[in-house]
């Protein structure tokens, strides 16, 4: 039964990635449920062309949001690695910029170059979009935006009574997602507030790569705490233990 | 448009207090979210004896305090980046059902920043257009979607230019949304008939507000001082 | 804090449903995750010109599906008791009734009598405008039901070359849920695969009624398996240990 | 219209048969959704070696194997009623995340029964006109969204009309969706030429199997019996 996803490296999970692709990386932002090292292996490969589609995308690396301070704890990597990097030419996100412009962050200054295109989505309806995208769901209508620059171009409708937007499915050549455990079939278990967008960008994406703290055999997940299920993963590597990144 | 004024009638009110004051209004046992700066501050100052179950857009629900320490487990967060106390009843949960929370209107209160709110009650929050580039985040969610919006902020801007105006001149966060402005002088409500000043800092005359407030607000015949500034 | 969400006795947890009121029922069908309690408190209870709101709505009782067969179990209950009392005049569900006649079903008879609208919808369209209508969607495309008698009378649209239904939202008054645990709070934990409906149908209706095993204190849940929050469940209803019906 | 045959050629095989042969389609490792009736019996006659992770509408991921026991846990079943064996590495989940697999083209193959096929691949199986009422359940999101979907069914009605038509006279469960037919007398590909005549049953004839087709099928170049026929 060809069910074993396992792939021995970071790098050997990301190196059929072409230029031009388009990658998920799940988590919220910050450190907890992000995907780094697959994230940094990506920057080693080199693909060029990206397009990123993340949440909380650049402000990490400038303000510490969502990492530990503490001396022997490791500097913030973000989003934004891969437009300092050069790899990425637009990102897809809802919180692209911290409230500082001093330092500016990553993804700023791209932006702030030309080199960027930054679209700024609402964190529900970006969601909403690659939860749709896994679902079979091309599109759908939310109340969210109407009325705001997130409006400008998209149809609108009324039902009973209410303006709604209509957004569309979202969907990705590659996600990388961040959980705690996976068995050999790909079932991922979360911990914690980490899994934020990487449930919903497993299901969305042609392939899906989990990055995660310990593998175990079949029924090493209880069948009652699968939270993302394994038809949606396709390759899947450990971390070493005692990786300083959390 | 009224005339800038140049001296306050009293010193204007503190961030703590605008916080102490929007905390008032939360109600006991309610699911509460808390947008970042001044709001966030409301989770330290509540009346005691209440108790709210805070939810954050990145999957949680049912913490009541924060913990102030700075190396706590990144994997149990609040959108903030804070760390919260673990308290038995919680849940953690993914972003789609963090917003099928919200979108669905399953959110009690939300206490939002504000940079302009209008006398419709509509909301800029989340960009300055001279910087030309900002964050959304699930501001627009939950201005758009929770059952009570309250907006904490400051009165004016630093060059004393009111921020409650009669259009925002800022993109917008959601339009009508707003129930509440509370601000460092003022607590206003805002009803299909026009804003409503409700309570105002010691030493502020609804005239001394009106002032430094673009739209005509009423007076409520409940009109009071700021009720947290009673002793 | 008045979280306190415990009602005594499944009579009283629906006193109050007026006639005319559309109730969704948990579960997938069949007894697992089936809220038979509350079902049956409502039949006693006596509210009239009730809508119906089921998946798998009213084959038990007549073919045992679901139910065990053993000599002591109890007669299979099924959502045909609302049409065996006239209570109700409307079912909107995906399988009403069995491949068999013989004997009729409570619904096909109370249909072929005229007395019964029975609105057929495909599965994963009626648990999608479920979860819909909890999450602030108001509508949504979707590829199922295209070119059948299903898209009568619907908008139809195409996305990327393939046609899609608009379907809407189904909002109702009551959610009856089964679940194995609840605290307090409302926070409620299932097992294996009786929860199906019940999750979606707790977000969607006015006031959610849970018909549960045990109630605990908050904490005897642990975080990390709550699969419907507190924040969607209005009321609890704890079964008698030893209820023969499972 | 083909002229109805009251004769068969050679018998024609078993549900049991069928189910066999439609097995033999199932990729190892693969995730099928098998509906009621014959293709169920699938589950039980899978080449050796081969080991599939069965999905069911009601929330159940990666069983591989039935109990026949009546009086199992009725927590546990799958979408029939039935009772899976439990298996290291299943999953359970509710009806939303069960139909994103299903509506999400997450299935790689489902088996649904058939009334009546179509020469473009229409599916009718839910409803039998003259009774005026039927069950949808699962079938059309399957139908309309599994990667691969294979009918298996009885080759004609009881008294010998064509269940394989020009023009689906019953209401459609999804147009243009099957890939493949397998009958008690027949494996036939649905492509988008028309059918095509893969295997017919030991001592049927491509000219036996079109007597009781509607639709002109061509006659595939590695035609041959029935593959599961063969010892």
């Amino acid at each position: 039964m060809p069910n074993n996803k396992v792939i021995e490296s970071f790098a050997a999970a990301v190196a059929d990635i072409p230029d031009g692709s388009s990658i998920m990386i799940g988590g919220f932002g910050g450190s907890g449920g992000q995907p780094t090292r697959l994230m940094l292996a990506l920057r080693d490969q080199g693909a060029k062309n990206l397009t990123i589609i993340g949440n909380v995308a650049g402000i990490s690396a400038t303000t510490y949001y969502g990492w530990r301070e503490g001396p022997d704890d490791p500097q913030p990597v973000d989003q934004g690695v891969f437009f300092a990097s050069g790899q990425a030419g637009k990102i897809i996100c809802s919180f692209p910029v911290p409230g500082t412009t001093n330092p500016l962050s990553e993804i700023e200054k791209a932006w702030r170059e030309g080199k960027a295109e930054v679209d700024i989505v609402p964190q529900g309806t970006l969601i909403e979009q690659i939860r749709a995208a896994g679902a079979g769901i091309p599109a759908f209508y939310t109340p969210t935006g109407v009325g705001t620059p997130v409006a400008e171009g998209k149809e609108t409708r009324e039902f009973g009574g209410r303006t709604y937007l209509l957004e569309h499915a979202l969907h990705a050549d590659y996600a990388f997602v961040r959980a705690q455990k996976a068995d050999t079939h790909g079932n991922l278990q979360y911990v914690g507030t980490s899994r934020a967008f990487s449930p919903a960008m497993a299901t969305a994406a042609n392939v899906t790569i989990a990055e995660v703290d310990q593998i175990v055999e079949p029924g090493g997940i209880d069948a009652e705490s699968v939270r993302t299920l394994g038809a949606y993963v396709n390759r899947i590597v450990q971390r070493e233990s005692g990786d300083p990144y959390p | 448009m009224n005339p800038k004024i140049t001296t306050d009638p009293a010193p204007r009110l503190t961030r703590t207090d605008i916080a102490r004051r929007a905390a008032l209004d939360l109600p006991d046992g309610g699911i509460v979210n808390l947008g970042i700066g001044i709001p966030a501050l409301c989770s330290d100052l509540l009346p005691e004896g209440v108790e709210l179950r805070y939810q954050a857009e990145n999957g949680i629900l049912g913490f009541s305090e924060m913990d102030t320490k700075l190396d706590g487990d990144p994997n149990i967060m609040d959108a903030g980046g804070n760390f919260p106390k673990l308290v038995p009843g919680m849940a953690f949960f993914d972003s789609v059902e963090s917003f099928n929370l919200i979108r669905g209107g399953h959110i009690d209160v939300t206490v939002l920043g504000g940079l302009q709110v209008s006398g419709k009650g509509d909301l800029a929050n989340w960009i300055i257009p001279k910087r030309g580039i900002g964050s959304i985040g699930g501001g627009m969610d939950l201005a758009a979607n929770a059952k009570r919006v309250i907006v904490a902020m400051e009165h004016t801007t630093r060059d004393n230019s009111p921020k409650i105006v009669n259009e925002c001149t800022f993109p917008l966060t959601a339009p009508e949304c707003v129930d509440e402005i509370i601000t460092d002088v003022a607590v206003i409500k805002v009803t299909s008939d026009g804003l409503v000043l409700m309570e105002a800092a010691p030493g502020w005359s609804p005239g001394d507000v009106q002032a430094i407030t673009e739209p005509i607000f009423a007076v409520s015949d409940a009109f009071t001082e700021f009720r947290t500034m009673k002793t």
